[in-house]
C-alpha cells in the first residue's frame, strides 16, 4: 500500500513538474506569469484526443499533440506576447487572463462539452504486479516521461551552448545583449518549448485523467502553486515544488482526508510566510 | 548629530567586502567616502542607511545602537538618503512628491479624510524645499517629464524634505553632464550649511569640492582618512586611484 | 460639444439596448422558460434536457388548443446568482408561464423563493436535493426527476439482500454526494449490512483516484458504493479498472456513474458495475423504444436519463395544459394541474406524490455487461413505484 | 502596475453622471431592470474595493471574492442563526471583514506583485474549499431565506425592487465617497507613492506595511459590504460567490474602467455586467467575446474607458 501510494504521488508530481517547468522558464525569461498555461495543457489534451480518435494511434497523438501546442504557443508569442514584453507585468498577467476565456470557449466550440477519454496504448494498458499489488503500467510511463524531460532539460541547459545562452538571458538580459545573444530568438524558442511541455503534460495524463472542459482551471491553480512554492524562474524550484506539492497532496488525501481540500494551499501559505521568494530563489 | 561606525565587517561567501571599518562624526560636517570600483563604498553606504545588515560591528546614531533598525526606522530618526539611480514618484508632480516626503515627519500620513493638497503647512514646506533645490518653476510638472538633471535635483529634494539630521548621498552626480554636475555641487554645498552629509562618490573632483573630511576605501579596507588637501597629497591614494 | 452629452448619449444607447431586448412582445403563446446550463461544465445536461423537451413538444406540433408553445432559454451557467438574474428576466420581462430547471441543487434552492413568491410553476428536470420536496417544498415546485434518497435507498436494501455484508462508500464532497451516501447507508445498515468506511473526495477537484483506490482496496469490504458524474465518473471507473479493484470487490453505486453519456469513454472498464437509476436505455417498453428512435433520429445519439427527464417534463407540461385547455391565466390552477398529472413515459409510469410534489417512479437496478457495440446496461431488478419521504412537507 | 492620471475632478463628474443614470433607469425601468440596477450598484462597490488596493498600494488581489463571501456569509449567519436585524448585520459583516483582513494583511501585504496575487489566490481557494464543505454555512447548497433589512420605520419597504435598488445606490455613493476621500488624503497619496516606488517611501520614513495593511482591510470591508448587500438582494448565498474567478471578473471590470479612478471602476462594472448579460442572452460563446474584448482593452486602451473619456474630453476641450 505504501509503495502504491508512493508511486501515485511520484506520478502526480511528475505531471505537475511537466506543467510547472514550462511556466517557470517562461517566467524566468520574460517575467510573464502566463495564466493561460492551463489552457495550453487543455489544448494539448484535446488535440491529442483528435489525433488519437482519427488515426487510432496513441503514439502519433503523443508526438504531435505537444508539437501542435508548441505551434499554438509560437502563434501566441508572435501575435501577443512579443508586443507586451516590456509592458507592465500586471498588465501581462491580466492579458493572459483574457486568453483563459478564449481558450475555454474555443475548446467548447470545436470539441463540444462532453467528457472524453483516451485509451492507453496496448503496450501500456496492463498492470504490473508490484509486491502482490497490481499497478497500472501506464502510470509508470508517466513517471518515466517526467524523469526523461527532466534529464533532457538539465542536459540542454547545463551542457549545451544554447542552454548557456538561455541561462545568460535569464540571469542578466542586458549582458546577454552585449554578448550578442539574440534574446528575441531565445525567448521565442523557450516560450514555444514551455507551451509544448504543457501540451505534453496534457496528452501524457489524458489516458488517466480524461479530457474535458474545465480541466485547464484545475491544473492552472496547482501549477501556479508549484511554481510559487518552488521559486519562480528556477528549474530546480519547479522540481522541488512539484515533488513537495505532489507528495503532500497524495498522502494528505489518504492520511488527512478532512484536510484534503486545503492542505496544499496551507503548504503554499506557510512556505511564503517563511520564504517569501519561494524555496529556490534564483 | 553623532554617527559612529564601529568595526564594521561584511562578506559575501568568501569575499570580504568590508573589513573593520571605523568612522566617527560628531559635528556638522560633510564626509566624503571614495574609492575605486569594488572598494566596498556602496556596501558601506547601504549598511549605514539600513538596506543591508553588516556581519559584525556596530552602527550608532546619537549614541543609540541602530543595528536592528530598518530603513524606515532610521529615516524616522533623521537619517535620510538619496539614491544613485533616480528613485522618484514618477506619476506625481514635484510639489506632491515633496509634500509626501514630509508627510511622515509631520505625522499626518495616517490621516484618512483631510485631503493632502489642502494641508497648507505641508505645501509651504514643499515650496520652500523646491526653492532650495532650484525647482520652484517646476512645481506642477510630473516627475517623469523632468529633464534628467532636474530629476537628480528632485532626488535630493525628496531626501531633505523630511528635514533630516544626516543626509546620505549615493553618487549624486552619477550620469550627469559637466554643466549639470556643477549645478548639483553648488546645491550640495548650499545644503551642507544646514545638514550633516555623507557622500559616496568615485569622482574625486566632486569630493574635493564638497567634503571637509575624506575616507578612502580600497578592497574593503579603510586606507586613509584626512582633509581634502591631505588626500590630494597622499601617495597611497594616488597609487590606488591611478595605479602608479 | 460637451463631454457630458457624449457620455450620456453613449450610455443611453447601451442601456436602451439592454432594456429593449429584455421586453418580449408576443403575448398569445404559451411560454416555457428554461433555466439550464448552456455554458460551463454542465452544458451537455442542459442541452439533453432541452432537446428532449422540444422533442415532446414537436410530437404535438408545438400547439395546444391553438396556442403555440415557445421555449425561451435562460443560461444559468450553473451559478445560483446568474440563475436568479435570468429567472427575474424570464418571469418579469418574458412573462413565461412555466419554468423548467435547473440541473444542480444549489441553483434550485436559490430559485425556490422567487418562484414561490411570483407563483410561477417550476418543473425540476434534474436537481435532486431531498429538501426541495421536503422542508422547502411548495405546490409551485414539482420534481419530475428524482430525489437523491429515491435513487440510492433501494440499492442499500437490494445489495444487503444479495449477500453483500460490508461496503466502503466513496463520493464527492458536496451536498448531493453526502445525501446519496447517507440514503444508501441508512437502508444498507437497516438490512443488516455494515459500512466499513466512507471517504469524500474534493468535488470537481479530484481527477486522480489512485490514493483513494488504494485505501478502498485495503478496507477489504465486499463492495464499494460510489456516486460520481461527468469527468469524475469516467476517471473513477477507468482508474478502478486499471488498479484491478473489481478483482477484489464488487464495484457498485448510483447509476449516473455509468450513464450512457459516459459509457463510450469508459468502455470495458465499466463492465461489472452494478448501479441503480430511474432510467436505463434497455427498458423493454414501446414508449421507451419509440423515444429512443425519435431522439436518435433527431439528435444523432442515444438519449441519456437526463434527456428522459427533459422529455417527461415536456410530457407533464402538455398533459397539464391539455387539462386546462391551454388556459394559463390562473397560476394556482396551473400548479394544481401539473401536480395531478400522471403519465407513462420512457422510464415507465409516473405520478406525482400528493404530499411532497416529488415524482413516484420505478427504480431499475442494472449491471453493465459487454454488448455488441460496447458495454450495455442490463436490468437485474425493478423496484416499482418508489416514493421519497418528506415528513417536513405539508401540501 | 500603472494607474490612470490622478484627477479628482473628472472622477466626480463621471460619478455624478453614472449615479444619475442608475437612478433614472431605476425609476423608469421595470421589475427586471431594477434588480439589474441593484446588481450593478453592488458589483460596483466590489469593483471599487478591488480598484482601491490595486491602484493604491499596487496590490492585485485574486482572492478578494473571499471577502465578498465573508460579508455575505456573516450577514446570512448573523441574521438567520443569531436573529440580529439584517441592517445591523450588514455593519457587523463589514467589521468582521475588516478585522479578518487586518489579520491576514499583517502577514501578506509586503509580498511582491506576483507573490501577493498567488497568496491571495491561495487564501481565497482555501476559503472556498472550506465554505463548500462547511455544514454551518450550508455547504455546496448554500443558505436560502435571507431577509432584507427592514426600514419600514422611516417609510421604506426594501422588499420593493425600486427601494432596494435605491438602497444599493445609496451604499454605492457612501463607498465611493469614503474611498475617494481616502484616495485624496495623505494615506491614499502615500499608498499611491508605494505603488510607484515602495523602497523610496521606506527611505523617507513611511510606514509602508501599516499603510498597506490598513488599505487592504478597508478594501476588504468594502468588499464585505458588497457581499452583505448581494445576499440581501438575492435572499440566497452559495459558495460560487467565493470562487477566485469572481475576483478575476472584478479585475476585468476595473481594467475596462481604468485602474485607480474609483468612478472608472463603477463604469467598468456597469459596462461589463451589461455586456455579459446581453451577450449571454444572444449567444452561448459569450466568454470568447468577453475574453477577446478584454485583451483588446489591455493592449490598446491602457487606461480603459476612463482614458477614452479623458482623450475625448481633451479633443473637445
Amino acid at each position: 500500500m505504501l509503495l502504491i501510494q508512493f508511486l501515485n504521488a511520484l506520478q502526480f508530481s511528475m505531471t505537475l513538474f511537466l506543467l510547472a517547468v514550462g511556466l517557470t522558464i517562461i517566467f524566468g525569461l520574460m517575467k510573464i506569469v502566463n495564466l493561460a498555461h492551463g489552457s495550453l495543457y487543455m489544448i494539448g489534451a484535446y488535440v491529442g484526443l483528435s489525433i488519437w480518435s482519427y488515426f487510432d494511434s496513441f503514439w502519433l497523438a503523443f508526438i504531435f499533440a505537444p508539437i501542435v501546442t508548441a505551434l499554438v504557443g509560437a502563434f501566441l508569442y508572435f501575435v501577443l506576447f512579443r508586443h507586451i514584453q516590456n509592458a507592465d507585468p500586471m498588465r501581462q498577467v491580466l492579458l493572459t487572463f483574457g486568453l483563459i476565456y478564449i481558450g475555454l470557449d474555443s475548446v467548447r466550440m470545436i470539441w463540444g462539452t462532453m467528457s472524453h477519454s483516451i485509451s492507453a496504448p496496448d503496450l501500456l494498458s496492463n498492470s504490473i504486479i508490484l509486491i502482490s499489488e497490481p499497478y497500472p503500467s501506464y502510470r509508470l510511463f508517466v513517471i518515466f516521461v517526467g524523469v526523461f524531460v527532466l534529464i533532457c532539460l538539465y542536459f540542454i541547459l547545463e551542457k549545451t551552448i544554447i542552454g548557456a545562452k538561455v541561462r545568460a538571458s535569464v540571469d542578466d538580459p542586458e549582458t546577454a545583449k552585449l554578448l550578442k545573444i539574440n534574446t528575441d530568438k531565445i525567448l521565442f524558442y523557450t516560450f514555444s518549448l514551455g507551451c509544448g511541455l504543457a501540451g505534453l503534460a496534457g496528452i501524457t495524463v489524458a489516458p488517466i485523467l480524461g479530457v474535458e472542459p474545465g480541466m485547464d482551471m484545475e491544473v492552472l491553480v496547482l501549477t501556479l502553486i508549484v511554481v510559487v512554492v518552488g521559486g519562480p524562474g528556477s528549474l530546480k524550484g519547479a522540481l522541488i515544488g512539484a515533488l513537495l506539492i505532489g507528495f503532500v497532496d497524495s498522502f494528505g488525501k489518504v492520511y488527512m482526508p478532512q484536510l484534503a481540500q486545503i492542505i496544499i494551499y496551507a503548504v503554499m501559505a506557510l512556505t511564503l510566510l517563511f520564504r517569501p521568494d519561494g524555496l529556490y530563489k534564483r | 548629530m553623532k554617527l559612529e561606525i564601529n568595526n564594521i565587517s561584511k562578506s559575501y561567501g568568501s569575499v570580504n567586502v568590508l573589513e573593520n571599518i571605523n568612522i566617527l562624526s560628531d559635528k556638522k560636517e560633510c564626509i566624503g567616502i571614495i574609492g575605486p570600483n569594488g572598494a566596498g563604498k556602496s556596501t558601506l553606504f547601504k549598511i549605514i542607511s539600513g538596506i543591508i545588515k553588516q556581519d559584525n560591528g556596530l552602527v550608532e546614531f546619537n549614541n543609540k545602537n541602530i543595528n536592528n533598525y530598518s530603513v524606515e526606522q532610521r529615516s524616522r530618526l533623521g537619517i535620510s538618503q538619496s539614491f544613485q539611480k533616480n528613485s522618484l514618484f514618477l506619476e506625481m508632480s514635484v510639489k506632491e512628491s515633496l509634500m509626501l516626503a514630509s508627510s511622515h515627519k509631520y505625522k499626518i500620513s495616517f490621516n484618512l479624510f483631510k485631503p493632502l493638497i489642502t494641508n497648507n503647512f505641508i505645501i509651504k514646506n514643499a515650496i520652500k524645499i523646491a526653492k532650495d533645490i532650484g525647482l520652484e518653476d517646476y512645481l506642477e510638472v510630473k516627475s517623469e517629464f523632468l529633464a534628467y538633471g532636474l530629476q537628480r535635483q528632485l532626488e535630493l529634494g525628496i531626501a531633505i524634505a523630511s528635514s533630516p539630521k544626516l543626509l546620505l548621498l549615493d553618487e549624486p552626480t552619477a550620469g550627469m553632464s559637466p554643466a549639470e554636475t556643477k549645478d548639483i555641487i553648488k546645491l550640495i554645498k548650499k545644503l551642507s550649511k544646514d545638514y550633516s552629509i555623507i557622500i559616496v562618490e568615485h569622482d574625486m573632483e566632486v569630493i574635493y569640492n564638497l567634503a571637509n573630511n575624506i575616507y578612502v576605501l580600497d578592497r574593503g579596507k579603510l586606507v586613509f582618512e584626512g582633509s581634502p588637501s591631505a588626500v590630494k597629497k597622499s601617495k597611497l591614494v594616488q597609487k590606488i586611484y591611478l595605479g602608479i | 460639444m460637451n463631454i457630458k452629452n457624449i457620455i450620456i448619449k453613449l450610455f443611453f444607447i447601451i442601456l436602451i439596448g439592454f432594456y429593449s431586448s429584455s421586453i418580449s412582445y408576443s403575448k398569445d403563446n404559451i411560454k416555457i422558460g428554461t433555466l439550464l446550463p448552456y455554458s460551463g461544465v454542465y452544458t451537455v445536461l442542459g442541452e439533453e434536457i432541452t432537446n428532449a423537451m422540444s422533442l415532446a413538444f414537436d410530437e404535438i406540433d408545438n400547439t395546444i388548443n391553438g396556442k403555440s408553445i415557445e421555449i425561451i432559454r435562460g443560461d444559468t451557467e450553473v451559478k445560483p446568482n446568474i440563475a436568479l438574474q435570468k429567472s427575474r428576466k424570464l418571469i418579469s420581462s418574458d412573462k413565461v408561464d412555466i419554468l423548467v430547471g435547473p440541473v444542480s441543487s444549489s441553483v434550485a434552492l436559490a430559485l425556490r423563493d422567487i418562484v414561490v413568491q411570483t407563483k410561477t410553476p417550476l418543473i425540476i428536470p434534474n436537481a435532486g436535493a431531498n429538501i426541495l420536496t421536503d422542508a422547502k417544498c411548495s405546490k409551485f415546485i414539482t420534481r419530475i426527476s428524482f430525489s437523491n434518497y429515491q435513487i440510492n435507498a433501494p440499492m442499500g436494501t437490494w445489495l444487503a439482500n444479495k449477500g453483500i455484508k460490508t461496503a466502503f462508500l466513496l463520493a464527492p464532497n458536496y451536498a448531493a454526494g453526502k445525501e446519496m451516501m447517507s440514503a444508501f447507508k441508512e437502508n444498507f445498515e437497516a438490512a443488516g449490512g455494515t459500512v466499513l468506511g466512507e471517504e469524500y473526495t474534493p468535488f470537481r477537484k479530484t481527477k486522480d483516484f489512485g490514493p483513494y483506490l488504494a485505501r478502498v482496496k485495503d478496507s477489504g469490504a465486499d463492495a464499494v458504493y460510489v456516486f460520481y458524474a461527468g469527468g469524475e465518473a469516467i476517471n473513477f471507473i477507468k482508474q478502478a479498472h486499471s488498479f484491478g479493484l473489481s478483482n477484489v470487490m464488487k464495484v457498485t453505486g448510483a447509476g449516473w456513474t455509468t450513464s450512457p453519456l459516459f459509457l463510450p469513454a469508459q468502455k470495458e472498464a465499466a463492465i461489472g458495475f452494478i448501479g441503480s437509476l430511474n432510467y436505463v436505455p434497455s427498458i423493454n417498453t414501446e414508449a421507451n423504444k419509440l423515444f429512443i428512435t425519435s431522439y436518435k433520429n433527431k439528435f444523432g445519439r442515444i438519449p441519456s436519463e437526463f434527456a428522459v427527464q427533459g422529455y417527461d417534463s415536456g410530457k407533464v407540461i402538455i398533459e397539464a395544459l391539455k387539462s386546462l385547455s391551454g388556459d394559463t391565466s390562473n397560476k394556482d390552477d396551473l400548479a394544481e394541474a401539473i401536480r395531478t398529472v400522471s403519465i407513462v413515459g420512457p422510464r415507465g409510469p409516473l405520478t406525482i406524490d400528493k404530499n411532497t410534489n416529488n415524482v413516484i417512479q420505478n427504480i431499475y437496478i442494472f449491471e453493465v455487461i459487454a454488448g455488441k457495440n460496447g458495454p450495455e446496461l442490463k436490468v437485474l431488478d425493478t423496484i416499482n413505484a418508489v416514493q421519497a419521504p418528506g415528513e417536513k412537507c405539508n401540501l | 502596475m500603472r494607474a490612470v492620471n490622478y484627477n479628482p475632478k473628472l472622477r466626480l463628474q463621471i460619478m455624478v453622471i453614472l449615479v444619475s443614470l442608475l437612478v433614472i433607469f431605476n425609476i423608469f425601468g421595470g421589475y427586471f431592470t431594477r434588480f439589474f440596477i441593484a446588481e450593478i450598484a453592488i458589483l460596483s462597490i466590489f469593483a471599487i474595493s478591488l480598484d482601491f488596493i490595486a491602484s493604491r498600494g499596487g496590490m492585485v488581489s485574486l482572492g478578494h471574492a473571499m471577502f465578498l463571501g465573508i460579508g455575505a456569509y456573516s450577514t446570512a449567519i448573523l441574521s438567520i442563526n443569531y436573529g440580529i436585524p439584517p441592517f445591523y448585520s450588514t455593519f457587523l459583516s463589514i467589521i468582521i471583514g475588516l478585522l479578518i483582513a487586518l489579520f491576514i494583511g499583517y502577514f501578506i501585504v509586503l509580498l511582491d506583485g506576483i507573490f501577493f496575487i498567488m497568496v491571495t489566490l491561495a487564501l481565497g481557494e482555501m476559503f472556498h474549499a472550506w465554505v463548500f464543505t462547511s455544514e454551518l454555512l450550508g455547504g455546496s447548497d448554500g443558505i436560502p431565506g435571507i431577509m432584507r433589512p427592514s426600514l419600514t420605520f422611516i417609510g421604506f419597504d426594501l422588499n420593493e425592487p425600486l427601494v432596494f435598488s435605491f438602497y444599493s445606490i445609496f451604499w454605492l455613493i457612501i463607498a465611493y465617497y469614503f474611498i475617494a476621500k481616502i484616495t485624496d488624503a495623505p494615506l491614499g497619496r502615500n499608498l499611491d507613492a508605494i505603488r510607484q516606488n515602495t523602497s523610496r517611501v521606506s527611505a523617507i520614513g513611511g510606514y509602508t506595511k501599516a499603510y498597506k495593511a490598513i488599505a487592504f482591510s478597508i478594501s476588504a470591508g468594502i468588499a464585505s459590504l458588497a457581499g452583505s448587500l448581494y445576499v440581501q438582494l438575492n435572499g440566497f448565498i452559495s459558495p460560487e460567490l467565493t470562487h477566485w474567478t469572481v475576483s478575476g471578473e472584478g479585475l476585468i471590470m476595473i481594467i475596462v474602467g481604468g485602474i485607480g479612478s474609483v468612478s472608472g471602476a463603477i463604469l467598468g462594472a456597469s459596462v461589463v455586467h451589461i455586456i455579459q448579460h446581453e451577450l449571454s442572452n444572444i449567444i452561448s460563446w459569450w466568454m470568447f467575446i468577453i475574453g477577446f474584448g478584454f485583451i483588446l482593452v489591455v493592449l490598446f486602451m491602457q487606461d480603459g474607458l476612463w482614458g477614452l473619456i479623458e482623450r475625448i474630453k481633451k479633443k473637445f476641450g
